[in-house]
């Protein structure tokens, strides 16, 4: 009971630290969100005193010092009422999460778990066959594949696949007249407009899965449970799925439940070369513009999505792993 | 339930099951190939029991693998044929090899405790095995799977538990269970109780020697123990670097073994309730007490540092009322009571033994001794140390008295310092020597401990030794303090029986020679029965029994204590 | 110069009469907010409210829009005659009391005056087809600042309003030339209001704009118009088809701007051997790819104001590269080449740092290139690129050694000097300025401002913009280096008209209310 | 030697023939190495990395022209004067190309080198100590490996900006640190279980001497490996922080090639080698040390060890 207690608390403990953090990161860089709307609108010409007067005002920049700052923050999280953007002023960030979260969920979360389930088997392929054309051509274009830079994989699709092929839409989430409802045809639609940054990310991110599967299922495959079976003249499809790979899969789940708390910080350069407008766009122009609600609120989104990821991931291994059952 | 192979009536079938003609297996190719096994040549018939006995590292393992076709990279058959039922195994492809494992040779491995899946249910075991033959219908698979698990001794309630959830015992039987289940000709055991608790091991061997009586298939059990084997077969191969020396039924073996290293490996048993017990460089306890210190004398060494003269107190360990509680491992279960009320001293340079089967408290005494773990109740002194409440800060003082040895020389020494780096730190921490005072000590401690040249054994990593040189490193590490106690828990466990004795020896000879005091631990009877004076057995964390240990072992009170007695596997009993 | 050349292929699904243009960008996606006060509003609020007069800040040319003109009785009253026969889109009339109620609107909601034209109005009042402003001091200028930045919007509506400083307009009703049309997250239509008061000048019927324009996207999708820097246009927009033209006129002056309160930089002497040491076509060329000229110093752009220029200038106030005479004014500074490097009389080398912006890229190529030069008179030069929010604090805040910036092109000739110099900005190192970041202050040109800020007569207001010049060009308060552009990127295949060198009528931003010029002078190709 | 041995253990005197001359750490070095170079993939991968290696230390000698050097015709394409082309600024590609290759291997040693330092010391301590301390090092862990990288990389990178390289080593360094720290940890505490450690206890070691030298010499290669992962990760980090803007774009490194090209719109004017060729180096160059780490697994792990097959 002790135990339990120690780890909640631990956890409680991380949680505070991290919504702490992601409250002074903002406030660590230089300037303020008005600074960085000044810098915009400066571009266009010179900015009076008046006018930065009327963009705080506008804003709603924050008043008083850094504790005030800090419980007025600290009550946010609680009620969960992050209050307005200030690059997208007058958007409440509610608004603007609740609009990037289902594309972002949907695109990068599909695609990491079929790039895990794809990436898991290619791995027990290669590991099962080791030493054939089966094993190699997985690890070395697995290996290469994983070696891409995202965006530079991004842009390579976007320009061949969709400038010059013309095959996919190059930018956004749906079409450019469509708007968002629960039709068939607005899910089409969007699906065609998610298949280049769910290929950039499916591509870039294959690779590191199966050479992690390869690995862990190449050590159960000397396991002396594995000598057993087949010593038991298993069917070698038994063999290698319900004996070497189901347990080699465990050690990848923790890998997986990162990768799975990461879904909700979206992919910023894969949706920022895809004018995507997902959560990774929204934060990158949440970091740029300083604007300290909206990027708390993401922070705080994204960390917690971790912890739940990893939380949820020993539950898991709890199911597929007897021995943690308890 | 005493097993008599010998008054069983012979095969009646002679007929050739399986045939080896000059086999050989090697790892890797060419000059670094490792030849595991070469030429070996033999023949089995139906229906009979044959033990493989060798030292770790004869092939024993590899020839095993080979016979049932399970040779993985590195290894190959670089020569020769395996004919089972007049077929070459290795004419065989990958999917005939599977077929033929329903009806054709089984193996149970050495390493049974790891031969299940963690994370599958011993019913699915059952049940992949019958999918994979076909030769069970699918609505006789709970009957079968059930009948199976009871001829091995085990209840059906343990089908639905996973490996984890079974000690190790349960674990090798169910790994019997399935190779039976296959319904083989042919069954190899890799030692099936290796690594099993002496009691235990008693009662899986018993359940083997049962089973092959009653479902009468050959068997090929492979040990390590010529013990267990001439107890239950009825021929015995001896292998030795890949070889077969000897191959004769097992009274022949055990009357007029013809091969040196048999003969050897006989020449370590006895037994421990015997009047007079002696092993090869032991004579008798008694006798050589009768005969006072003449031994002693023999053996002329005169060390160049005196370590006992610095000393001028000498203390006892005080144990008393020590009770060690874990908390429980597993929610809803009882906290595990490993020492229970325990109460000892071990004088000044007395040897005391502490015996008793695997999980009685043995080490958690060891633990509670050295500091490494805090009793729950009771009190440890030894002179003004208050040990029960050491902190980690003083343990250097406690170190400097009561030093160790460690059961494995395998991994008591780190893989990358030499020989002289692991004598150096504790000579350097305990004694304030240093440079070439520091040197001259450690190569005086290799002296001591008989490895010599000392300036070529000072250079060595421990990969370039062997088990027994590298148990008297750590014997010399352990005296580098010039300690007052030393702890040994399991000191020979892992090693073979011909490295056994001499390290045994040594053990002796240091204690009378410096008079240092020795906790011997061990659930080798024989082996306390020539090292100590003094014998507690323990059971379930509690003292059961305790005394002289030559009273205690031929006069033995507790019902515990006869039981380890009976479990010692002995091949004079069997032709006694 | 394409290996693999982009062809433009135009969505053929866009009609004759429709324009698409690259004007709004969306993060990525459009939020549905027409309020004109706002900074984040669409872009196409401005083409669909309008103010009383459009000012082309290109040439300082002052355009009669919803006033058909303004008359200054004095240097603290401005009297605006209302245009009479405008309607809103809704089918109201447009009068003087809807421009009452916006000056009303934004003095009560200050948030919303972004130009902050209630720092300078003291009251108003409304006639029947005029509204007259009265100032809180003598300022002449101010006139155009408050006619060409306030949109005016409808009192009948926005009386209503319960917060207007955050109602999102999502059904705007203006006076401009187009309406709302489909709006959806990603792109929005406007359609052309056929009510419009000049509706025989607007040609394009509807105009469309998406929210993402990569440039990819503008050379590849048919854009008929786009204001956007595209790398080698010639190779990358012109040759790409679609009769693509474009015109990079100037629209201000990129320059570096000393922090006067540091020494050496407060010595005019250092600042002219700097200046003089510059090749400002090379530094030009480095940011701007060749496409932008080199600026005269004298914070006119050239040459669409060429009529503002001082004449008695040299060689229209442009300073050609000569390293003798930089090392001359150096010397007089006290400053000497020695091994290359040039040195104090204490032998410290003259050293500063160059502050700009991260992400604004031509800036920090051009600002490499004056390293370049620099350093090869023996300066040390050191390059800072923040974020543009840390650089825009460091700017204010005077803490910078050397800054890049811009300056001028509000198409106001005082507003341009005013900003530069007028010691009415200046604040302590480490207060925000909001203008003169270099912090000069000089109470003879103070003078010349405030005369200007009186000066009712365009002879009097000419000659102190020469004096004002000649300060610029003596002084050296900011070094100009280049002329920044104004990327216009035109197609001529549906619509014809654009501005260009030869009809420089109007900027070719595609924000703020120059459009509406644009938007007038267009002429269908096909009129069928 | 006159000890009481007896004689049947004369086994125990082993065959002296076997013993081989005092182990230097080159020994160990060249065991590693060799085990490293058995490995035909590692063997690609090392002979990759060392061309990389060769042509940024040359890249002076071997480079056409300055990496900076300007006055170019602007967005050519490939010619005998530039084989790959020049920029929009008028820089000729190939060089550009050479010299990066100095900052993106800098980076990656560099910052794959710090982090596996700081991964070692605190995934060691960890791993060692217990009670308070480690719940302490576990939350700091914890924390940074819950706050997410690439955020943390552009607040840092805003914050810290116009460090110019260093201060992209040390974003990389300080996101990139935490999960070896994890792993190493975990192998920690599977060897401070083992007998030589608690042996090192009886021997009157420090814990500090026991972390570093009894633990840390049996991790070597799982370091190693970290080493290579970490240099690897550091790579693609820069190339993405540069490729954002928010790194120093006036050095030339592939990553700031890569954002130069994506400003001026390189695939817009068909300079495609442009942006494919640092592209490309980066993922040979991230690949060269995946492929040798193939072979570092192999060291602690035999089962990866590819067969000795004829
Ligand atoms: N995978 C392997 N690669 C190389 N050499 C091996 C391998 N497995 C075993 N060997 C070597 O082959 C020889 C025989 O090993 P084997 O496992 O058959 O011995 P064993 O008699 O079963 O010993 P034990 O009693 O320890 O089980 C030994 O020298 C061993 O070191
Ligand atoms: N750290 C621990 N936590 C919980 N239980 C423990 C711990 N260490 C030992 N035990 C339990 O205490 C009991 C005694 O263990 P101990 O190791 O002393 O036995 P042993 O006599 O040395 O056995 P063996 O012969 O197998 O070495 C066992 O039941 C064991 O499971
Ligand atoms: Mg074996
Ligand atoms: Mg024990």
């Amino acid at each position: 009971m002790g135990f339990v207690a120690r780890k909640l608390g631990l956890f409680a403990l991380t949680l505070w630290a991290a919504v702490t953090v992601n409250f002074l990161l903002p406030r660590l860089m230089p300037g303020t969100p008005a600074d960085a709307a000044l810098a915009k609108l400066a571009q266009n010409g010179p900015v009076t005193e008046a006018t930065k007067a009327a963009i705080e005002a506008q804003l709603g920049v924050p008043t008083g010092n850094i504790v005030e700052q800090y419980f007025a923050y600290l009550h946010q999280v609680v009620t969960l009422d992050f209050g307005i953007s200030y690059t997208f002023y007058p958007q409440s960030v509610g608004e603007l999460v609740s609009a990037a979260l289902p594309y972002t969920l949907v695109l990068v979360g599909l695609v990491t778990v079929v790039a895990f389930i794809l990436g898991t088997l290619l791995g027990v392929l290669a590991a099962w066959k080791r030493g054939t054309w089966l094993d190699s051509v997985p690890t070395l274009v697995g290996s290469f594949m994983s070696a891409f830079p995202y965006f530079w994989t991004a842009l390579l699709l976007l320009f061949f696949a969709g400038y010059v092929l013309r095959l996919f839409p190059t930018s956004g989430a749906y079409g450019p007249t469509a708007q968002p409802n629960l039709s068939f045809e607005f899910f089409g639609d969007a699906l065609y407009h998610g298949v280049l940054p769910a290929l950039t990310i499916l591509i870039t991110s294959l690779g590191g899965w199966i050479l992690g599967m390869r690995n862990t299922m190449i050590s159960t495959l000397g396991d002396d449970y594995v000598t057993f079976a087949e010593a038991n003249g298993l069917k070698p499809r038994t063999i290698a799925l319900r004996y070497a790979a189901r347990n080699a899969i465990l050690p990848n789940l923790t890998s997986f439940g990162l990768a799975l708390g990461g879904v909700v910080g979206g992919s910023i350069l894969v949706e920022q070369v895809f004018g995507y407008p997902g959560i990774g766009y929204l934060l990158f122009n949440a970091v740029t513009n300083q604007d300290y609600p909206l990027m708390q609120a993401l922070f705080l989104m994204i960390t917690v999505s971790v912890l739940i990821a990893n939380f949820l991931v020993d539950i898991l291994y709890g199911v597929l792993d007897p021995r943690t059952r308890r | 339930m005493t097993p008599t192979p010998f008054s069983q009536t012979p095969p009646a079938a002679n007929t050739t099951l399986l045939e080896v003609h000059d086999l050989s297996v090697h790892y890797g190719y060419g000059a670094g190939a490792t030849k595991a096994v070469q030429n070996v040549s033999f023949r089995l018939a139906h229906g009979e029991f044959v033990g493989l006995v060798g030292e770790s590292g004869s092939g024993k393992s590899t020839l095993g693998f080979a016979l049932t076709g399970l040779s993985k990279p590195p290894a190959h058959i670089e020569k020769g044929r395996i004919l089972f039922g007049g077929k070459d195994i290795a004419s065989l492809d990958a999917e005939q090899l599977r077929e033929q494992r329903h009806g054709g040779i089984a193996m149970v491995l050495q390493s049974g405790m790891n031969a299940l899946n963690p994370v599958r249910s011993i019913r699915n075991h059952f049940v992949d095995i019958f999918r994979a033959h076909g030769h069970v219908e699918r609505s006789r698979w709970t009957a079968r799977a059930t009948e199976l698990i009871g001829k091995v001794e085990l209840t059906p309630q343990v089908l639905d538990r996973f490996p984890g959830e079974l000690s190790g015992g349960m674990r090798q039987r169910v790994s019997i269970a399935l190779a039976l289940s296959l319904e083989p000709e042919l069954m190899v055991f890799d030692e099936p109780t290796t690594a099993l608790d002496v009691l235990v091991q008693h009662a899986v061997m018993n359940t083997i020697i049962e089973l092959q009586k009653s479902e009468n298939f050959t068997a090929i059990l492979i040990s390590h123990d010529l013990g267990i084997v001439l107890e239950s077969a009825q021929r015995v191969m001896v292998m030795h670097e890949g070889r077969i020396v000897e191959d004769a039924p097992a009274r022949q073996i055990l009357q007029n073994p013809q091969a040196p290293y048999t003969r050897m490996l006989l020449s370590h048993y006895a037994d421990p309730r015997a009047e007079v017990v002696e092993l090869p460089g032991f004579a008798d306890r008694q006798q050589r007490k009768a005969e006072g210190a003449s031994r002693t004398e023999a053996a002329t060494h005169t060390p160049t540092v005196s370590p006992r003269t610095r000393r001028t107190d000498q203390h006892a360990m005080v144990v008393e009322n020590v009770s060690k509680i874990y908390p429980a491992p597993r929610r809803g279960e009882a906290p595990v009571r490993a020492v229970d009320n325990v109460s000892f001293t071990l004088e000044p340079g007395a040897a005391l033994a502490l015996v008793g089967a695997s999980g009685s408290g043995k080490s958690t005494i060891a633990k509670l001794i050295t500091a490494v773990e805090k009793p729950t109740s009771g009190s440890i002194r030894f002179g003004d140390l208050d040990v029960g409440k050491l902190n980690r800060r003083h343990f250097r003082r406690l170190h400097r008295d009561v030093q160790m040895v460690f059961q494995d020389p395998y991994s008591a020494l780190n893989p990358l310092h030499t020989v002289e780096y692991a004598l150096t730190r504790p000579v350097i921490n305990f004694t304030g020597l240093t440079g070439t005072d520091a040197r001259r000590r450690v190569l005086e401690l290799l002296d001591i401990v008989g490895l010599s040249p000392v300036e070529e054994f000072a250079a060595k990593l421990p990969h370039q030794l062997s088990g027994g040189q590298r148990q008297r490193v750590v014997i010399a590490r352990a005296l580098a303090s010039d300690p007052q106690v030393i702890i040994a828990d399991e000191p020979v466990s892992m090693l073979d029986v011909s490295l056994r004795a001499g390290v045994l020896a040594l053990l002796e000879d240091l204690r009378e020679q410096w008079g240092v005091s020795l906790l011997y631990i061990t659930h080798d009877l024989l082996s306390a029965r020539v090292v100590t004076d003094n014998i507690m057995v323990l059971n379930g964390g509690a003292v059961v029994e305790r005394g002289v240990t030559a009273d205690v072992l031929q006069n033995p009170q507790d019902d515990y204590t006869i039981r380890l007695l009976d479990a010692i596997p002995n091949p004079r009993k069997v032709v006694a | 110069a394409c290996s693999i050349q982009i062809q433009s292929a135009p969505d053929p699904s866009i009609p004759d009469d429709t324009m698409l243009v690259a004007a709004d960008n969306g993060s990525p996606l459009f939020e549905k907010n027409f309020n004109p006060f706002m900074i984040n509003k669409r872009v196409a609020a401005f083409y669909m409210y309008e103010p009383l007069i459009v000012l082309d800040n290109l040439n300082a040319e002052e355009h009669p829009w919803l006033s058909t003109g303004y008359t200054q009785p004095d240097p603290s009253t401005i009297v605006f005659a209302i245009r009479d026969g405008v309607t809103w889109s809704d089918g109201e009339d447009f009068t003087a009391a809807d421009v009452g109620f916006t000056f009303q609107l934004l003095k009560d909601n200050p948030s919303l005056d972004l130009q902050g034209i209630w720092s300078y109005i003291d009251t108003f009042e409304v006639g029947t087809d005029t509204v007259t402003v009265h100032l809180t001091a003598p300022d002449v200028p101010a006139a155009q600042l408050i006619a060409s930045t306030t949109l005016i919007v409808p009192e009948h509506i926005w009386a209503d309003v319960e917060d207007p400083t955050t109602w999102r307009n999502p059904e705007p009703v203006g006076t401009g030339p187009y309406t709302l049309g489909n709006f959806a997250p990603q792109q929005y239509t406007v359609d052309k209001n056929q009510d419009y008061w000049q509706a025989d000048t607007v040609a394009a019927e509807h105009l469309i704009l998406p929210a993402t324009n990569t440039q990819l996207d503008v050379a590849t999708k048919g854009y008929d118009w786009a204001y956007s820097f595209i790398s080698d246009v010639d190779g990358a927009w012109v040759d790409a088809g679609n009769q693509n033209t474009y015109w990079f006129p100037p629209g201000g002056t990129i320059a570096l701007f000393p922090n006067l309160t540091k020494a050496p930089f407060n010595d005019v002497n250092v600042r002219q051997g700097l200046s003089t040491a510059l090749d400002r076509g090379m530094v030009g060329d480095a940011a701007a790819e060749g496409y932008m000229d080199p600026a005269g110093q004298t914070n006119i752009l050239l040459p669409n104001q060429a009529d503002v220029l001082n004449p008695e200038i040299p060689d229209s106030g442009l300073i050609t590269q000569d390293t003798a005479k930089a090392l001359e004014y150096f010397a007089a500074a006290g400053y000497t080449q020695q091994g290359g490097k040039l040195v104090d009389a204490s032998g410290t080398q003259l050293s500063l740092t160059i502050t700009t912006a991260a992400g604004y890229n031509d800036w920090l190529k051009g600002v490499q290139e004056v390293q370049k030069q620099w350093g090869a008179i023996g300066v040390d030069v050191k390059v800072e690129s923040p974020q543009p929010a840390a650089y825009t604090l460091a700017l204010r805040n005077g803490e910078y050694d050397f800054a890049m910036g811009a300056t001028g092109g509000t198409g106001n000739t005082f507003r341009d000097f005013n900003n530069l110099l007028s010691s009415e900005w200046v604040k302590p190192v480490g207060e925000e300025a909001s203008n003169n970041f270099e912090r000069f202050s000089d109470p003879a040109v103070d003078e010349i401002l405030a005369d200007y800020k009186v000066a009712l007569d365009p002879e009097e207001q000419a000659d102190l913009a020469n004096q004002l010049q000649q300060v610029v060009y003596d002084q050296i308060p900011s070094i100009s280096l280049y002329y920044g552009g104004s990327w216009g990127l035109f197609s001529n295949a549906k619509f014809t008209g654009w501005p260009s060198a030869d009809d420089p009528y109007a900027s070719p931003k595609t924000y703020e209310s120059t459009p509406l010029l644009v938007l007038t002078n267009l002429k269908k190709v096909n009129d069928d | 030697m006159t000890t009481s041995l007896p004689p049947t253990t004369a086994a125990i005197r082993a065959p002296l023939s076997t013993i081989d001359a005092a182990p230097s750490p080159w020994k160990v070095v060249v065991r590693v190495a060799s085990t490293v170079w058995s490995n035909g993939k590692a063997r690609i991968g090392l002979v990759m990395l060392a061309v990389f290696i060769l042509l940024a230390i040359f890249a002076p000698l071997i480079a056409p022209y300055g990496a900076r050097e300007t006055g170019f015709e602007r967005s050519a394409d490939g010619s005998a004067a530039h084989w790959l082309g020049t920029t929009a600024a008028g820089e000729d590609v190939l060089s550009q190309l050479l010299y990066g290759a100095q900052i993106s291997i800098f980076v990656g040693l560099v910052a794959g080198l710090l982090s596996t330092i700081i991964a070692v010391l605190i995934g060691l301590s960890w791993g060692y100590v217990r009670g308070f301390g480690a719940d302490v090092i576990n939350f700091v862990v914890n924390l940074f490996l819950v706050i997410p990288g690439l955020p943390l990389m552009i607040v840092i990178a805003a914050y810290l900006s116009g460090g110019g390289i260093g201060m992209i080593i040390v974003v990389v360094v300080i996101t990139g640190w935490a999960w070896g720290a994890r792993v190493l940890r975990s192998q920690t505490q599977s060897l401070r279980s083992r007998d030589f450690v608690t042996a090192a206890v009886f021997s009157g070691e420090r814990p500090f001497r026991i972390v570093f030298r009894e633990i840390l010499p049996n991790m070597t290669s799982l370091i190693v490996g970290n080493f290579f992962g970490a240099a690897t990760a550091a790579i693609l980090a820069e190339a993405g922080l540069e490729f954002l803007g928010l790194g120093d774009s006036t050095v030339v490194s592939w990553g700031t090639m890569l954002f130069w090209a994506q400003n001026s719109n390189a695939l817009l004017t068909g300079q495609w080698a442009l942006l494919f060729a640092p592209g490309l180096c980066i993922a040979l160059l991230a690949t060269s040390l995946t492929l040798i780490n193939f072979g570092v697994d192999g060291i602690s792990n035999p089962r990866l060890r590819e067969g000795t097959k004829k």
